[in-house]
């Protein structure tokens, strides 16, 4: 996972500066091109009882939990850290919230109060924030690595969950939660305010303060930034603890879409896609260099890409097959290495091109 | 003639690297390249062996045109390179470091480990260097480790050797051990290409002189022809008056406050309990060899380490420092030695190494406005004279005397009331090691308390109010200024009598 | 069932179980009504949970061999590759009782009985109740099908019962069919990708299990249809939420999957240690419950 | 953090140290499996019979394969994904040609490893060559092996050739009852090859060295490219090698069998003691690993009264409690 840095690092580094979000952009725009082609239907938007419906809004609110998850997981990757663990925390927090409410007997009420509600989604919250700190302090006090620290509450995660629950699916109808997931604000979805929240407090914790140039320190050289009196550990330990929250916002989210909290399926492979929407973003896994932004259009082009499979109707069994020559599609189209060898191939078959 | 370079360019964005070079190699001699920090000497040096593909200029070699491009490619041309950072591996074992890539093997087709061993041990002894082959390479301090890289470069039997600044982490002793072998090596009609920043070392060891100014080539010289003024001048491009020794004076420190104190500090293993004062506005010299625990104290008094006993007591008070932020917190900065690891965080920029430990004392809420960043890192590039293409550049990209300035920088930025250099100047060019110690001596003027660690002892009897000399892992004495390099290295060599005596 | 066991003052039936999971409310029914059925001191129940990998359940099967229990029971994950394992077991004189789904061996002997449901079978029954729901209707009728986890037994199986009935029937189209995973949240989130591309254009969705057709509901809600009249629903497992949603309309029909036939393994799991001689396969009681029966059956139901 | 490098652990000098510490990983790892082993004979009868640790060979033998190839995609300072679903594809394709297509198996399993070695190449290649980040290249990789395994056949095929049977059902007696598998010792095999080509020869040693700093290595002219995409190559060979084994294993071709096995391989490689920044670890700390993952099923299956979820949180918690003693005794020295 190093690249070898020998030519240009200067070039390199200032062209990546001048538009680091290019490739993924385009990526996006040329996969919803894509689909506008073979269904113009995708990229209509309408105004149905008083919100936008449409593909687009769709993919958009889909996209939720895992704009989360990705937000919270680039920070931890930019410090060179990893965290695994954040379906099974996402589990954590939708069944605690669902098992609050239904200990409230709030699924049952009339005329909802939104107490009950609150209380749950502190409740909830407040445990996915400690499993992020967990998994902070087995890294950063244990010394443990990342993927081992986290692959324990990744596996123990779903068990909690369960027993939370008692491998039931709990299922809540309480009107103020299920708004969560499934209400529309000034015609948009909920989970879209939730995201553009998380966005915005981030944005200007990284603009405002040094937690920027703190985090890419620590990921470029995490001695160095030791050396130069940088905080590296409590700065990981929050930065875990706030991937564990945004991991339980994102099991709320998840859970209140379909009102209920399923132990098992809450956030499964979560933590996979999570890494791919960061990578995609053009944060590098090795720490230093990050993007919010990216990862943002990362997780898009995911949930992008997986309506669009639903959506041209592909067997399912072709699913994979799809996602995996898009995902190498992607990639390839974001390498700077593989546009210099077209480039090349096309010089030699193009007749004139370079003699 | 054994190697040709001509008009060898090479471009790095809007920085011209190399302007139409030319560099002739003769057979049986030893190169000096010259030039100022960012002159272009390393990258040329990367043209050479296929470290870096060259925009335009050819090479040859027994007036055989190559194009080497990668490292091993210029290797099987027979061109041998130290680069100037450390470039091994740090998880391999020294013998492995030494082998990797030519391992001999056994008639299995496996690696023949005890031969990699035994070669490994020659290789060590020719250098005098007394290291055990199997430990890992990481396990040593930077001095050690540019051993480690000069053997593995002469256990290749090449024809061409070119070591990119060996010398600037050696103390006098290693350098004499390479001298030696350099000369042999010439003897045997080896063309070795030298790079250094330190001026008696050219004249002691090299046959001729190529100067290198901005990316161009100024000429080439033996050294009988031109003078060390006129070398620097060369260099630099204006007359440059070399300081002469002009001693501190330390008679205003005695009743100076006290800014730190170390009673009896010590970690089990590496540092025997030391005592250690320092005061407002005096410059405190650490001399001693390799590995005589300098760093050590220093790591103990900023709390990269934490010390097994003693104390440490800060303008009065106790202090026990968790990690570096609560010594700096407490007014401390500490400017390590290891430039790659603890030092520059390449992948950020010249402002950003600049303002990093100034913004982590001021903690993470009172972020520096642009603006005042900006002016900050404006300032120290100009102070220092920092060559780099704009402030946003990153550190990675500089060449390696300027990243050492921003690391220097960052610390000075922090205007500490204690700082410790330990080994400050690796790498600078003469004219910028001048304004360092001059900003040094003005910072210590205006109150600031300084520790000094050098292996340079002139650089120590010149700027130093007081020198403390450590000797395996202890304090071994202290001088008073003015104190002259004799003195310092009879103490250093375990001659007390001599010392006290010549003072 | 509950007939007294034989010796009951001797010692307890040691009996290896292997489940699958805990993938589903389903699988978790199960469970527990195998644990409440073997329980002490008429046995001494080891159980072991395979997470859904066969891998898993094989080293299970291994390790009650080295354990020496008196029976093995478990729910293979899938149908193939118990072979060898089956071999240790019968070397070892070991009786296997398989639970929930069949498999697949070159010689029956190496178990003993099968006790479960036929995913096929229900698959049949889903296609069945459609054709007999959709008497007097001209065509096309459109389905879309949400598939459960691509490759699982239950999802292949169910897919192809229901897909003989239908494809018999010229009226039936399934114009779409994607897997849900067997999780609401997917089965909401393709149904509504099927609502986007289709438009209204879908008269029946047929669920492999309950949870996706709930979830679809939510989304065919969402789309501003009324599932259970604008789109018909016929989905397969009988759980709770199905009954629910039946009683409010919303969905027409659930094939019953039952998963409580602990007491039944019970007693096959005493005669087969004492011996005797069991049937090779009993099937567990299972109907359809469509509708107008939800308000009823629903407090009835356990799970 | 946790993974700062011996490099910049500056504080700890003594060569002789570093020496121990290198090794010292395995040996506490070594030494808490046997530890854990004797708990299990304590709680559990018939723990401590010999068949059951030659089981852990035996159902964990893929494990043990694929884990060590996976060392050295790790030690290069990679990761590969793909290995439990070129498992699935390796089973399903070996399936399909000699239960439908009537090929022999002696001529399927040649090609299915060179499959394997070849998928391994290509996605070293594209790592290499393009830039691309291991983690995205070998999940692509993944959904792909998964996804043409799932395109041959949905469904799970049974093999019945009596070669396939035969094999399956060789057992190599060791004496007193117990016995090995032909998987089993084929993983011996690989761990023992694994090791050698680690520790001594050219190949290995350039591993570690690009794990180390792969920048340096490329200065030091040693073949970093052909090497990465020969360690890709090696962990895909690996993983095609597995799937044999696991065919023999399950006699089944499977798209769906050994689901997330990656996960394992690397916990196992991770637990071994191999950093998974690169340049530090053994094959025998990751078959070590393996047994260690083995051990703590085998545990909760001799308990046998854990429900479900309790099975989950148990795993969880002997997983943590084993890392935490590592850690404590490895820090500790
Ligand atoms: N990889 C790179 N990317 C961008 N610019 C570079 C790169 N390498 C070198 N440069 C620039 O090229 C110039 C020459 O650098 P070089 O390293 O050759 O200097 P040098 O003579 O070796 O200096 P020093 O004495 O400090 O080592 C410098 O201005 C440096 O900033
Ligand atoms: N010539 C040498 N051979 C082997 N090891 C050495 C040598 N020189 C130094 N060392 C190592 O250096 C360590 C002492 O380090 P320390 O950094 O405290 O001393 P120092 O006086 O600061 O030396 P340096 O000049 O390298 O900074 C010892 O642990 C030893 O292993
Ligand atoms: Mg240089
Ligand atoms: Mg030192």
């Amino acid at each position: 996972m190093k690249t070898a840095v020998t030519i240009g690092f200067a070039q390199r580094m200032r062209a990546f500066a001048l538009r680091p979000l290019f490739w993924p952009l385009l990526t996006l725009a040329l996969l919803l091109a894509g689909n506008g082609l073979v269904n113009p239907e995708f990229l209509s938007l309408q105004w149905r009882d008083g919100h936008l419906y449409g593909s687009l809004v769709d993919i958009a609110n889909r996209a939720a939990p895992l704009v989360l998850v990705s937000l919270g997981m680039t920070l931890v990757i930019a410090t060179r850290g990893l965290d695994i663990s954040v379906g099974a925390v996402a589990a954590i927090a939708a069944t605690i919230a669902a098992w609050t409410l239904l200990r409230l007997h709030a699924g049952d009420g009339d005329a909802p109060s939104l107490q009950p509600l609150f209380a749950a989604l502190a409740a909830a919250l407040a445990v996915a924030a400690a499993c992020g700190l967990w998994n902070g302090l087995l890294v950063v006090k244990a010394g443990m690595q990342p993927i081992i620290a986290t692959l324990i509450l990744m596996v123990a995660g779903r068990g909690i969950a369960q027993l939370i629950g008692n491998g039931q699916i709990l299922t809540v109808y309480n009107a103020p939660y299920s708004y969560l997931g499934n209400g529309f604000l000034l015609g948009l979805p909920f989970a879209l305010f939730v995201v553009a929240a998380t966005f915005a407090l981030l944005h200007v914790l990284l603009q405002r303060t040094a937690l920027g140039l703190f985090v890419r320190a620590m990921g470029h050289n995490p001695l160095a930034a030791h050396v130069a009196g940088v905080r590296t550990k409590r700065i990981s330990l929050a930065l875990y603890t706030f991937c564990g929250f945004c991991a339980g916002l994102a099991g709320l989210l998840v859970s209140s879409n379909v009102s209920s909290a399923d132990a098992n399926s809450v956030g499964q492979l979560m933590e996979l896609d999570a890494i791919l929407a960061v990578c995609l973003g053009g944060t590098a896994l090795t720490g230093g260099r990050f993007s919010l932004v990216g990862s943002l259009l990362g997780a898009l082009i995911i949930q992008t890409l997986t309506s669009t499979i639903y959506a041209i109707g592909v067997p399912p069994q072709v699913n994979l097959v799809a996602k995996a020559l898009l995902v190498f599609a992607v990639m390839l189209l974001q390498s700077a290495e593989f546009r210099g060898s077209v480039r090349g191939w096309m010089r030699r078959v193009v007749p004139g091109g370079a003699r | 003639m054994v190697l040709q370079a001509e008009g060898l360019t090479r471009r790095f964005g809007e920085t011209l690297a190399l302007d139409d070079v030319a560099l002739t190699l003769r057979t049986g001699e030893v190169h000096a390249l010259m030039g100022q920090n960012g002159a272009g000497k390393s990258t040329l040096i990367k043209l050479l062996t296929g470290a870096e593909r060259a925009d335009a200029g050819s090479i040859r070699i027994d007036g055989r045109a190559i194009a080497p491009a990668t490292p091993l490619d210029a290797q099987r041309e027979g061109i041998s390179t130290v680069y100037q950072e450390v470039n091994l591996c740090p998880n391999l074992s020294v013998a492995e470091n030494l082998y990797a890539g030519r391992f001999p093997r056994n008639r299995f087709g496996l690696i023949d480990w005890p031969r990699v061993r035994r070669g490994a041990r020659e290789l060590m002894a020719q250098l005098h260097l007394d290291v055990d082959v199997d430990s890992l390479l990481g396990s040593h301090p930077v001095a050690v480790q540019q051993m480690v890289a000069i053997a593995r470069a002469l256990g290749v039997s090449a024809r061409v050797l070119i070591l990119d600044e060996p010398t600037s982490s050696l103390d006098e002793g290693e350098v004499r051990e390479l001298f030696r072998v350099m000369r042999q090596l010439r003897e045997r009609g080896m063309a070795i290409l030298f790079v250094t920043h330190f001026l008696d070392q050219v004249y002691a060891v090299s046959d001729r002189i190529t100067v290198l100014r901005n990316g161009r080539r100024v000429g080439e010289y033996t050294p009988s022809e031109l003078p060390q003024s006129a070398l620097v001048t060369a260099m630099v491009g204006r007359e440059v008056v070399l300081a002469k020794g002009h001693a501190r004076s330390g008679a205003m420190a005695e009743d100076a406050p006290v800014v730190a104190e170390a009673e009896g500090l010590g970690l089990r293993g590496r540092l025997q309990p030391t005592d250690l004062r320092l005061r407002a506005g005096e410059v405190l010299g650490l001399g001693g060899l390799l590995g005589s625990g300098r760093t050590e104290l220093a790591r103990l008094l900023f709390g990269l380490d934490r010390p097994g006993q003693g104390r440490l007591r800060v303008a009065g008070r106790d202090a026990a420092f968790r990690d570096p932020a609560d010594a700096i917190a407490a007014g401390f900065a500490l400017c390590p030695e290891e430039r790659k690891t603890e030092g520059i965080v390449a992948g950020l920029s010249v402002r950003e190494n600049i303002i990093l430990a100034l913004q982590a004392r001021m903690g993470l809420r009172r972020f520096l406005p642009r603006a005042r960043q900006e002016e900050l890192a404006r300032r120290f590039v100009d102070l220092l004279g920092i060559a780099s293409a704009s402030i946003e550049t990153p550190v990675g990209a500089l060449s390696g005397g300027n990243q050492q300035k921003v690391v220097l920088a960052r610390w000075l930025a922090t205007e500490p009331t204690l700082l410790i250099l330990d080994e400050p100047t690796r790498g600078i060019d003469i004219a910028a090691k001048q304004e360092v110690m001059a900003e040094v001596e003005r910072r210590a003027d205006e109150g600031m308390a300084v520790l000094f660690i050098s292996a340079e002892i002139e650089e120590l009897t010149r700027l130093c109010d007081r020198i403390a000399v450590m000797r395996e892992r202890a304090k071994a004495g202290e001088l008073p200024g003015g104190s002259g390099a004799e003195q310092v290295l009879a103490l250093i060599a375990g001659h007390e009598a001599e010392a006290a005596g010549a003072a | 069932s509950g007939s007294a066991p034989d010796g009951s003052a001797s010692k307890p039936i040691t009996v290896g179980f292997s489940q699958v999971g805990a993938e589903s409310e389903w699988r978790s029914a199960n469970t527990a009504s195998v644990k409440a059925a073997l329980a002490p001191p008429e046995f001494r129940l080891k159980f072991s949970d395979a997470q859904q990998k066969q891998e898993n359940q094989i080293k299970a099967l291994r390790s009650f061999i080295a354990q020496r229990v008196d029976v093995i029971a478990f729910s293979p994950v899938v149908e193939s590759g118990w072979e060898t394992v089956l071999r240790e077991a019968s070397a070892a004189r070991i009786p296997v009782v398989l639970t929930d789904r069949a498999v697949k061996v070159s010689d029956d002997s190496l178990y003993a009985t099968f006790i479960g449901s036929d995913f096929v079978e229900e698959g049949r029954k889903a296609g069945r109740w459609l054709v007999e729901d959709s008497k007097g209707k001209a065509g096309p009728i459109r389905i879309v099908e949400l598939q459960g986890t691509v490759g699982s037994a239950p999802a292949i199986d169910r897919m192809k019962g229901f897909r003989e009935i239908i494809d018999a029937d010229k009226r039936f189209a399934v114009v779409r069919s994607q897997s849900g995973d067997f999780t609401r949240a997917k089965g909401k989130e393709v149904m509504e990708a099927f609502l986007k591309s289709q438009g209204r254009d879908i008269d029946v969705l047929f669920a492999h299990n309950d949870d996706m057709a709930i979830g679809a509901i939510q989304a065919i809600e969402e789309a501003g249809l009324k599932p259970g009249q604008d789109i018909r629903i016929v989905s397969i497992d009988g759980v709770r939420g199905a009954f629910e949603a039946m009683k409010a309309g919303k969905l027409n029909a659930t094939i019953e999957c039952n998963p409580l036939f602990g007491e039944q393994l019970a007693q096959l799991i005493r005669d087969v240690s004492a011996g005797r001689p069991v049937p090779k396969r009993v099937e567990v009681e299972e109907g359809v419950f469509t509708a107008d029966q939800a308000a009823a059956e629903l407090p009835k139901r356990k799970y | 953090m946790s993974v700062v490098h011996p490099t910049s652990a500056a504080g700890a000098r003594d060569a002789r140290a570093w020496r121990v510490a290198e090794r010292l990983p395995l040996l506490v790892t070594a030494t808490l499996f046997v530890a854990m082993s004797a708990g299990g004979g304590v709680l559990y009868d018939g723990f401590l019979s010999p068949q059951v640790f030659l089981n852990l060979l035996i159902d964990n033998a893929f494990l043990c394969i694929v884990a060590v190839g996976l060392t050295f995609v790790i030690l290069s300072g990679g990761i590969d994904l793909s290995v439990g679903a070129v498992i699935a594809f390796t089973s399903v394709l070996s399936a399909t040609l000699v239960q439908q297509h009537g090929w022999h198996p002696l001529a399927a399993i040649p090609l299915v490893l060179a499959f394997g070695a070849g998928f391994g190449a290509l996605m070293g290649t594209l790592i290499r060559y393009y830039r691309l980040p291991p983690f995205v290249v070998t999940l692509a990789g993944m959904f792909l092996a998964r996804g043409a395994a799932t395109l041959i056949s949905v469904d799970s095929i049974s093999i019945e050739h009596p070669f396939y049977t035969a094999v399956a059902a060789l057992r190599i007696p060791l004496g007193g009852g117990a016995s090995l598998s032909f998987g089993a010792l084929a993983a011996l095999a690989v761990v023992a090859g694994g090791a050698l080509l680690a520790s001594a020869t050219r190949f290995g040693r350039t591993v570690y060295a690009i794990g180390g700093n792969e920048q340096s290595a490329w200065l030091m002219g040693l073949p970093v490219g052909s090497t990465l995409v020969g360690v890709y190559a090696l962990s895909g060979f690996c993983s095609a090698l597995a799937g044999v084994t696991y065919t023999f294993y399950m006699l089944s071709g499977y798209s769906q069998h050994a689901m997330g096995l990656e996960l394992d391989a690397i916990a196992a490689v991770v637990i071994g003691g191999t950093l998974l920044s690169g340049g530090s670890g053994h094959v025998l700390g990751s078959f070590v690993g393996v047994l260690v993952l083995g051990l703590i099923q085998t545990l909760i299956v001799f308990d046998g009264t854990l429900s479900s979820w309790w099975t989950r949180i148990a795993i969880g918690v002997l997983l943590l409690a084993f890392c935490l003693l590592q850690r404590l005794l490895v820090a500790r020295r």
